[in-house]
Formats: C-alpha cells, structure tokens, sequence
C-alpha cells in the first residue's frame, strides 16, 4: 500500500561482505518528488546502500524496485539508462577534465546521436553535441560554476568540485538523484546553497535521496528520511520525528564504546 | 615502385658492372683502383643471443683490415675503413643499419649476418640499393644471389658426410641417439646428412632428441637419450645447448662417446665444459691449432698478437670475407663503385687469399673442400681426433 | 619406469627453479603493484655475482649462492629505489613502472653482457657439489636436491612471513592499498624494502642455483627463467606462494614429460595453452584469493 | 638537394620504422585510452603481418588490397581476445595478454605452413615510405576523430574511473570492446606495414620486442591524447640511431638511461593536455591574484 506513491523500494535488502553483513534486510521507500534523507551514524553501511541502488554492488538477497524496474541484476549502466544518477561521498571527478567536460560526460544517456554518427561528424550529430553542449553549460550556470567551464575541475576548490559534481549528475536528466553527503567539507552558506539547489529540483519535479550527516541540514532540508544503524532500520518518516526517536538517539549520542568499536571495524 | 623497373636497373647495373669486369679483366695487371679509404659496412652483432660469435666475427674482419691496409694489398694508398653498426641479431635493426649504409655513399661494401633469417631480411633492401653484401655467418641454402649477395661461409653438409664415415668405420656403432634443434633447419639439415651415412653404414638410429635454441636445462634430454641407451650419441645443435647437453651427459654419468660439429670448436666452450668436452669429435674446416697452411699460419699468429687469444672458426670466416672484397677491389681500375665491386664478386671463381688451404666459390656460394676431424684434448688443446 | 622417476625428478627440479623465480616475481607484483620486466636480470646478475665470487675469490659452495641471493636482492632495491620510488608519488599506477623496469632490463641485460664478454660462462665442475646421489636404482644429481630443497624451504618460510607474522601482514596491508598502509601505522617504505629485498634474493637464488646446475651464466639465464616464473606465477596466482611452487613444480613435471612422450616442439606451446586455460577459465589461480570488490 | 637526399637516405630506414611503431602506439593507445593495458597489439600484428605477406606472396594481392585484409584479420582477432580477456580483472587483464603474445609466437613456429616456421616468409611487396606516411595520415585522423567525438569522452571517463562512467550510462565492456576492435584493425595494419617495410618476416618478428617498443613509446610519448603515441614512437625509434651515433659502445645502456630519466621526470609522457590544463590553471590563478593586488592598491 504504502508502495503506491513510492518511487524507489528497497525490499529486505541484505549484503554481505565476505560473512559480515553491511546491509542486513533493510526495507525503506521513496516517496516520488519528495527529499528524502538517509541517516545513520558513520558505518550504518549508508553508502553500501546507494552503491546497491546504482548497481556497483548486488544485494545478496532482497529486491530493489524503482519506476517498476527491478535494479538488482542490472548492470549500472543500465540503472543509470533508467533514470538513476548519483554523486560520491569523497568526490570522484574525472581527473585531466575540464568541468565542462565532466558535465557533458554525464550527458551521455542523452546525447541523442549513436557513437557512430557522432564520430562520422554528421550534421545531425554536430547539431546534437552543439545543443548537448548548452544544455551542459546550462547545468553549471544552475551550480553557478559556469564562468569556471573550462578550467581543469581538479584545480578547483572542494566545494566546487562538489557543485560541478551535481551537474554533472542532474546531466543526465534523471528522475531520482542520489546524493552521497553533498555538503560535507561546506560551509555554512555553501551549505545552504545546496540546500535551494536541492528544493529548486524538487519542485522541478526530481525525487532526491540524499545521505546527510549534519541532523539540523536533514530537518532543514529533508521531506522524511530512513535512519539506519549497522545495516538496519531504525526508524522511517518525518525527519523531527526520527530525530528525537530514542533509539536514534542512542545510536547517535549514546553507547559511545559501540561508536567506537565501529568505527574501529571501518 | 614497379617491379620492372627495378629488375630494368638490375640489369643495366648487371651489364655495367660486366662491361667494366671486361675492361678490367683485359688489363689485369694494370688494375688499380683509385687511392683512397674506401668504407666497408659491418654490421656487428657483439649484443644480443649471438654476441659470443658475433665478436669474434667482428675480431677476424678487424685483423683482416689492418693487413690489407698494411700490406697495401689492393694496390698503393687504397685503405679499407670498417664502419661497425650494431645489429644485435634483430633483423629490423640490422634493415637500419643497411640503409643506413647506403646512404653512406663512402661505403662500397656491406658484409654481416649470423642468423639466416636476417640475411634473408636484408637480401631485398640490399638488392634494391644495389650495395654489395658479402654473409660472414648464416648459413641457409641460397641465401647468396650474385651479383649483390654473396657468402664466403661453405654450406653444411660435406663435413658433416665425412665425419659421420670416419666414426662408422672407427667406432662401429651399432646404434646412435641423435640430438638436434627443432627450431634451425640448418642443423636439422647436418643431423639428416649424418644419419643418412649412419643409417647407410647399417647404424640403428636409437632415438632422436629435439632440443631448441634457447633451452637451457639440458639434465631431462640427457635422461631421454640416455635411455635409449646408444653405442654413440651425434649433437646437432647450436653453440650453447651443444656445450649444454655435453656437459649434462657426462655429468649424469654417461662414459660412451659422443660426436658435435664446429660449434664446440672455440676456446671459450672448453673453458666452460672443461674436460667433458674431451675426445669430443666435431668436423672444422679451420682450427688454429691444427691448420698449418701459411696464410693460417699468420692469421693466427697476427690475431693472437692483437687480441691476446687465438682464433676460432667464427673469426675465420670475418676475416674471410673482408679479404672477398678486398680482392673484389683488386681487380677494379679507377674509382670503383658499388655495382662495379658486385659484378667483380658475383664473378669471383674462388677466395684467392684465404687459410682453409683453398676456397672455391660457385655462384656467389664459397664451398669447403678440406675440412678435419679434431677433438679438444683433456688439457684444453684443439687436435686431429683418433680413436682411442 | 626408472626412465619415468628420473624424468619426474627432473621435471621436479626443474620446476623448482621456475618456481623460486616465481615467487619473487609474484612478490613484487602482488604487493608492489609492480609487473617488473627487469625481474628476469635479478637472476642472471646472481648468477655472474655468484660466478665471480668463485671465479675471483674462490669462496666455497654455499658462500657462492649467499653472493648470489645477496647481490639479486640489493640490486632489486637499488632498482626499486631508483627506478619505482620517484613513480610511487606521482600515482603513475603500473605504466610508468613497466616503463622503468623496461628500462632497466634494457641496461642491465646489457650490462650483464659486458661482464660475461658476451660468453656463456659456467661454474667450475669442482666449485658445487656435482655428483650423483645413488638411491637403489635411481641416480640423482646432488644440485637437484638442493634445487628442490630449497624451493621447498623458501616457500615454506616465506608463506608464514607473510601468513603469520607482523611483517608479512604489513606487506599485505601494502598489497592491498598503500595509503590504507601508511594510515594504519604501517612504515610503508620499509615494507616496500623489504618486499623488494625479498623478491629479487628468491629470484637471485633462482639464478644462481640455475647457473649453476645448467652450466648457464649469462644474460640469457634470466630471460628463460622470466617466461617460465611468469607462467608459474599466472597458473599459481599470484598473491599465494603455495601456489606459484606447486604451479611451477607442475609446469617443469609437464614440460620434461611432453619432450619425452610427446614432441619438444610443442613443450612450450603445451605450457603457454596451460597458462591460457588458467587464465581464462580460473583467473585467480590455483590458490589465489576471490577477485576484490571495488566501487 | 644532395646532402637532403644524403640524410633521407641515412635516416629515411628510421623514419620508416618510426611510422610502422607509429602504427603500433596507436593501437596500444587505443585500448589503453579506455584504461586496459593490454599487449595484445603484437598478437593483432602477427596475424595482419602473416595475413598480408601470404596474401601478396600466394595470390599476388596488391599492397592496397593486402592492407584491408590486414586491417580485418587484426579486427576479428581483436574481437575474439576481447570477448574472453574482457572480463579480468585489469592485473590479470595485463598479464594474460602478455601470454597471450608467448602462445602466439609458439603457434606461429608450429604453424609454417601459415607462416613459414623458424625459417619465415620472405615478403615480395615492398612499401614507400610516402604510401606509409599516408596509410598513418588516414590513421591518424580516426584518432583525430574519435578523440573528439562521445566515444573520446566515453573513453576518458571509463580509463579515469570505471565505476563512476557506469553509473552515468556508459558501459565500460561496450566502450572497452569498441577499442579493441580499433586497436585490432590499426595493430593488424601495422603488423602488414612491418612486413611490407622488413620484407622478410618471421614468429621472431612479433614477439615480445614489439610489445616492449610499443608499450613504451604510447607511454613515453603520453597515453592522454592521440598525439602521444605519434611522437613517441618517433623518439623512441631514433633513440638507438642517435645512441649508436654519440656512444655506440654503450648504445643499449644509453638508451635504457635516457628511457629512465624520460619516466622519471615526465612520468604522463611528453605530450600530457592535462599538465597544460594546470599550468592554465596556476596562470589564472597569478592572474587573479595579481589583479587583487591591483584592486587593493587602487583602494588603499
């Protein structure tokens, strides 16, 4: 029932690593056009679980579905084809790339011309890399990092990177974005910006899921979130509700040997 | 280019270089060609598998040189140069070094090669510069094309006829195990000679035991022909698994006699083997201490002094060679150029100056006439080998 | 049969020496990243250090290969500190290392050419223990056992360094990710050391135990030993010395076996097709560890 | 003119040879500009090489049509290694193929009937060095082409991060198999170009020497851009001519320093886009900064 207005569900989700379960069994879903938050203290295995819905891995046991696709034998290209698209919690741009670049790469899935006629140079296909190639300067105007196109993105700031990043992945015109920690190493007012950035897709239309570690970000930015903890659920819904869920709190703030021996585990 | 043209200017170089043979040889006692250096193309092979050889072939030429320049052989003020490239038996970079060569236009002549497949690499591009190339050292029928190729290297076969008579009329044995290299047809060529008279003189082949060129674990051949348990075990291979297998046979015990060819011939594989190698046969058309003609006689004695040894067979055959072109030169008047030289070796009848006591060339093709069978003794000597 | 016992010890110690250089090879490249085209000379520099310790010294037996081992695994370090250490900073991953180690192969091919004369050079019958060892009908040379033994005390020693020791730990904590390494306390540098140490002393032992038993020191020694090791190292896996030493006895026991019953032009052609259908059917070898996973 | 001709003539063999290791580089590049080293290309040369000297020699085919039949021999070897190498994963990827190369030399010498065994083939057509210039031309421009199409931006990103391209739509295998399929086709013309240039060719002549000579010109010159492998080959050919011209005693030692040092000190290779980017970089920077100054002091 509750799968109804759910864009993405993940069923049961279990993934293990050589014995030792990352994922174990976790069930969440993602309501279409909203910004939903995936929390949890470091090593929940959050980031396992963005690399599960991208396809980098394959659950061990449970289903992913998203827009009626079932992603959990599917290659990542193929996700991504569906309408999929993400970025990384330690930032991976391609290195020797201007940003511009970067961006019309994650153009790819719409470039609208095959890899042939594009290297024949056909009208059709010089048109099509020309309107490609607005479109991408269009998405680093969005992240205002237009006036930086053709600079190496490797020579640019952290933050930058990070905003190039996001243009890069809306590049493809996705209908959900997942974003691994988008506003880690910002500032404040970096920070924020991302943050309307995130809003303005949302109301274009785009479902976002986004890990966050910041809990004022999440209430901030987030329409609800899942918070896990050693690979499960801890608890799903509004994101102040969670937040002030015991148990979550205990997770975050208590037990502090437990945090401890994660960390240590990582 | 086209083919025709290219055979057009062959012939009209043929006809050239007959026309002024012709002249020259109407006036041979006035032949002299022009004073001056004239270049000689060597391309070395002193790196590379080959380099043990390949030195001493570089050594022979270098002597060969010098004599010629001192003894004015050619004629008053003509001087050979040697120009060295190295090859390191690469067939691309010996094509380089060739070219390189033609170009020189201070070389008339060019003389290399130990491994046949390089020969036949540079055979084309010779051709079509239309520059002289004498072969010191491969050894594969009709590599030699008169006029700009030709080979002072006489063909296996003969020698290896002879021996293989004398060691079934001397040892009468009644069975042989053979040793030969899958990968040179040249050997394969000598093991098939010899087993031929074998097989004639009513000689069982006991087993044939393949080995290839750059093998170098020779304890399992050993056990295989071991095996087989023959009166007298024929190597046939190249230099380092020959000494290898000798070497291994009488290390694991094996008393029975064994035969070789000219491979175990030079100094540095009885430093190596040792006494192993003792009473060893192997047929050789020159040794320096067995050949006794005068000119062997002052080639070993002219390469000792410059060289601190003696010479062995691969010397002898670099030294052969620059004495082919230097007698090619002889016979030329004037400035000779590089397809006069061709015609003048293409023609050549025989080595006149050479140390195997007569050396008659047939097509551009030197061919043995007096070879030996010799044996290194316990203490390191070269010998005529006798039963014992 | 005395025929088949024979040639099994022979391929045994054969492969033995396949084996040794082996592991040296799958050292380097298991922990080091490194896919070292110069390994190859480590052996036939031994081979000459041992030749000339004999030669000009005229130290005993097991002086000789102390030479040998030494002189392989200092001018492994020497390699790697001149030719990889400038590349570790600059993350050039495994090309520019291929590149310099081509380079030193190059160099020290060559130069190993000009300290041989260009000759192949032996040991003299007197300087090693080279008679035959009589067991009822069996005849074996004494430098087989001592091949075969050695292998089998290298393999020994070096899978419990690694296995079971601090160290061995540290260089596969190296293996695995250098700059995971060096966070975790590691000296990665003293582990690169040492690996390289470690690799070309195994693979100079190679050398100079091959030199001697095929009466073969030269440039070229190394060259046959690098095809072969390869092979043993790929059949093996590469990040398991069990398996390079079983895989290279293997390989040897095949080799001797296809000249003898079947035909020496297809001995390597039969090791190369085994090597292949490793490759393509068991990519990890015989013992190497499942595929990493990496996102 | 005559001293012009004099050099062609001394250097023109090098030139030549630089153009057939052209061919090679390029073809390394190809599959390496995709992030898989692979020493393959000796295989894909073998098998145009062998093809076209039997197809010139046997049949009499003219160097242009021999060529093509080069180019598609390379090409469908190229498509069968691909499909059973391209699931390794990339040490084992490197190392297969390098067996590969030493399977490929024993087949050859136990194959004579194709290829003439240990004695080889003596190849009776002969190429001009201006029929090859343009034969690399043609090459040169695909690379041209492909650099500056999607499939080059594909490329890039599946060499600099695999993963990542994949979760943008791009299929690693897909890109990485087209590769292979042009390192086939310009290894397999490069093979024929060898043996068109050395007219003699052997199992010896595609070993482990072209894959080392190829391998290091691709790097030498820069991996990151087609021109690389052009320019490398050029220097890494005339590096033993030049060697043997100031030291040929040590010729091969000189030439392994110099390779060193190349690797030590330009470890991205001589033509590297990415080194010009940040010195662009660091330029704008000075720039901006010194602009700042300005601006201060226009307001103090």
């Amino acid at each position: 029932m509750r799968d109804a207005g759910s864009l993405l569900v993940l069923d049961q989700v279990v993934k293990t690593f050589g014995g030792v379960a990352a994922v174990g069994g976790l069930t969440a879903h993602v309501r279409q056009g909203s910004v939903h938050g995936l929390i949890g203290p470091n090593g929940a295995g959050k980031t396992t679980v963005i690399n599960l819905i991208t396809g980098l891995f394959h659950p061990s046991a449970g289903s992913i579905r998203f827009n009626g696709a079932k992603l959990e034998a599917m290659a990542p290209q193929d996700i991504a084809a569906t309408g999929i698209s993400r970025t990384y919690q330690n930032v991976r741009l391609f290195s020797g790339m201007t940003a511009l670049e970067q961006v019309m790469t994650g153009c790819y899935l719409r470039r609208g011309v095959s890899l042939w006629s594009s290297f024949l140079g056909l009208p059709a296909a010089s048109s099509a890399w020309r309107s490609t190639r607005e479109q991408a300067l269009h998405l680093l105007d969005r992240v205002a990092m237009a006036h930086r196109a053709d600079e190496l993105a490797e020579t640019l700031s952290y933050g930058e990177q990070r905003r190039i990043e996001i243009a890069r992945a809306l590049g493809s015109d996705p209908k959900l974005l997942l974003l691994d920690e988008p506003t880690a190493g910002m500032n404040h007012s970096e920070a924020e910006a991302v943050g309307r950035l995130v809003h303005e897709l949302r109301d274009a239309g785009l479902t976002i899921l986004m890990v966050e570690h910041n809990m004022s970000l999440v209430t901030a930015f987030c329409d609800s979130c899942t918070v896990m903890n050693f690979g499960r659920l801890l608890a799903e819904g509004d994101p102040k509700t969670c937040i002030a869920d015991p148990a979550v709190q205990e997770a975050y703030f208590g037990r502090k040997n437990d945090a401890d021996r994660i960390q240590a585990l990582r | 280019m086209s083919k025709a043209s290219a055979a057009a200017r062959t012939l009209r170089g043929v006809l050239a270089g007959a026309a002024a043979l012709a002249i020259g040889y109407a006036g041979t006692a006035a032949a002299a060609p022009a004073a001056g250096e004239y270049g000689v193309g060597f391309i070395t092979e002193n790196t590379g598998p080959l380099a043990a050889a390949g030195v001493s072939y570089h050594r022979g030429a270098q002597l060969a040189v010098d004599e010629i320049n001192e003894g004015a052989w050619i004629g008053q003020g003509v001087k050979l140069k040697l120009n060295e490239k190295e090859s390191g038996s690469d067939a691309a970079r010996a094509v380089q070094a060739l070219t390189q060569f033609s170009a020189d236009r201070n070389v008339i002549a060019v003389t290399c090669c130990i491994l046949s497949p390089v020969a036949a690499a540079l055979k084309p591009v010779t051709t079509n510069a239309k520059l002289p190339l004498v072969i010191y050292g491969a050894t594969l029928p009709g590599l030699p094309q008169p006029p700009y190729v030709t080979s002072v290297v006489g063909l296996p076969g003969p020698q290896e006829v002879k021996m293989s008579k004398m060691l079934a009329e001397t040892l009468k044995p009644k069975t042989v195990a053979y040793f030969v290299n899958a990968d040179n047809e040249g050997f394969q060529n000598r093991f098939k000679a010899a087993q031929k008279v074998m097989e004639e003189a009513g000689v069982k082949t006991a087993g044939v035991v393949s080995i290839l060129s750059a093998d170098t674990d020779f304890t399992a051949p050993a056990t295989q022909a071991m095996a087989t348990n023959p009166d007298l075990i024929m190597v046939w291979t190249t230099q380092t698994p020959a000494a290898g297998i000798i070497a291994a046979l009488r290390a694991r015990g094996y008393a029975g006699k064994i035969s070789a060819s000219d491979v175990i011939s030079p100094a540095p594989v009885f430093k190596k083997i040792g006494a192993a190698l003792a009473g060893v046969p192997f047929p050789i058309v020159f040794s320096s201490e067995i050949s006794s003609s005068p000119e062997a006689k002052k080639f070993v004695e002219g390469y000792t002094k410059k060289f601190g040894e003696a010479p062995d067979t691969y010397s002898a055959q670099g030294y052969t060679s620059l004495y082919l072109i230097a007698q090619a030169m002889k016979s030329l008047d004037g400035k000779p150029s590089r397809e006069d030289l061709a015609a003048a070796l293409g023609k050549a009848s025989a080595v006149e100056y050479n140390i195997y006591g007569g050396l008659p060339m047939v097509n551009g093709q030197a061919e043995v006439q007096n070879s030996l069978v010799a044996a290194w003794t316990a203490d390191g000597k070269v010998v005529r080998w006798e039963n014992k | 049969m005395q025929l088949f016992v024979e040639q099994l010890i022979n391929g045994w110690a054969l492969g033995s020496l396949y084996a040794l250089f082996g592991i040296g090879f799958g050292l380097v490249f298991s922990t080091l990243g490194i896919l070292n085209a110069a390994h190859g000379t480590y052996a036939s520099w031994a081979a000459i250090a041992g030749y000339y310790a004999v030669e000009r010294f005229g130290v005993p037996f097991p002086v000789a290969i102390a030479a040998g081992v030494i002189g392989g695994g200092l001018l492994a370090v020497v390699v790697d500190q001149i030719g990889f250490q400038p590349l570790r900073a600059k993350k050039t991953g495994m090309l520019g290392a291929l590149i310099t180690s081509i380079a030193f192969w190059i160099i020290l091919d060559s130069l190993a050419g000009f300290a041989t004369g260009q000759q192949s050079l032996a040991f003299p019958a007197a300087s090693y223990p080279n008679q035959m060892v009589v067991m009822g009908p069996l005849r074996v040379p004494q430098m087989q056992i001592i091949t075969i033994v050695a292998l089998l005390v290298c393999t020994i020693g070096i899978h419990l360094l690694i296995q079971k020791t601090r160290i061995g730990a540290a260089m596969r904590a190296v293996g695995w990710n250098e700059v995971a390494a060096a966070l975790g306390g590691v000296n990665a540098r003293m582990v690169i050391l040492l690996t390289a140490f470690l690799a070309g002393a195994t693979s100079g032992l190679a050398g100079v135990l091959g030199g001697i038993s095929t009466s073969n020191v030269s440039f070229t020694l190394g060259e046959g030993l690098m095809l072969k090791g390869f092979a043993a190292v790929v059949v093996g896996g590469y990040d398991d010395v069990r398996g390079t030493a079983i895989a290279g006895i293997c390989l040897g026991i095949i080799e001797v076996f296809v000249a003898q019953y079947i035909s020496t032009s297809f001995r390597d052609g039969f090791t190369y097709m085994l090597l292949l259908a490793f490759l393509i059917a068991r990519p990890r070898g015989l013992f190497g560890s499942a595929s990493f996973v990496r996102a | 003119m005559e001293t012009f001709l004099d050099l062609w003539a001394a250097y023109g063999s090098t030139v030549t040879f630089a153009m057939v290791n052209a061919l090679f580089a390029l073809s390394t590049y190809a599959v390496l500009s995709t992030g898989v080293l692979s020493f393959t290309t000796v295989v894909f040369a073998a098998v145009g090489g062998f093809l076209a000297a039997q197809l010139s020699g046997k049949f009499g085919l003219p160097l242009w049509a021999a060529f093509p039949a080069a180019a598609l021999g390379g090409g469908f070897a190229a498509a069968v290694v691909a499909f059973a190498f391209l699931r390794l994963e990339s040490h084992w990827m490197a190392l297969a193929s390098l067996a590969l190369v030493l399977i490929t030399r024993v087949t050859a010498l136990n194959a004579p009937a194709l290829t003439g065994g240990v004695n080889g083939l003596i190849v009776p057509v002969r190429v001009e060095p201006l029929e090859l210039a343009i034969l690399l031309a043609l090459c040169t421009v695909v690379f041209w082409r492909l650099h500056r199409s999607w499939f080059g931006l594909a490329s890039r990103a599946v060499r600099e991060d695999a993963a990542v391209a994949s979760t943008m739509g791009i299929s690693p295998y897909r890109i990485q198999f087209i590769a292979f399929l042009i390192s086939g086709v310009v290894g397999g013309l490069g093979g024929a170009a060898l043996a068109f240039t050395l007219q003699f060719i052997s199992p010896e002549t595609y070993f482990i020497g072209i894959a080392f000579t190829m391998i290091a010109s691709t790097v030498l010159g820069g991996s990151f851009h087609w021109l690389g492998p052009i320019i490398g080959a050029a220097v890494f050919t005339a590096l033993p001519t030049t060697m043997q011209a100031i030291v040929p005693q040590i010729e091969d030692v000189a030439k392994g320093v110099v390779l060193l040092l190349i690797m030590i000190f330009l470890p991205r290779g001589l033509i590297d886009p990415r080194a010009w980017g940040l010195k662009k970089a660091a330029k704008l920077r000075e720039e901006t900064e010194a602009k700042r100054a300005a601006e201060r002091d226009a307001h103090a």
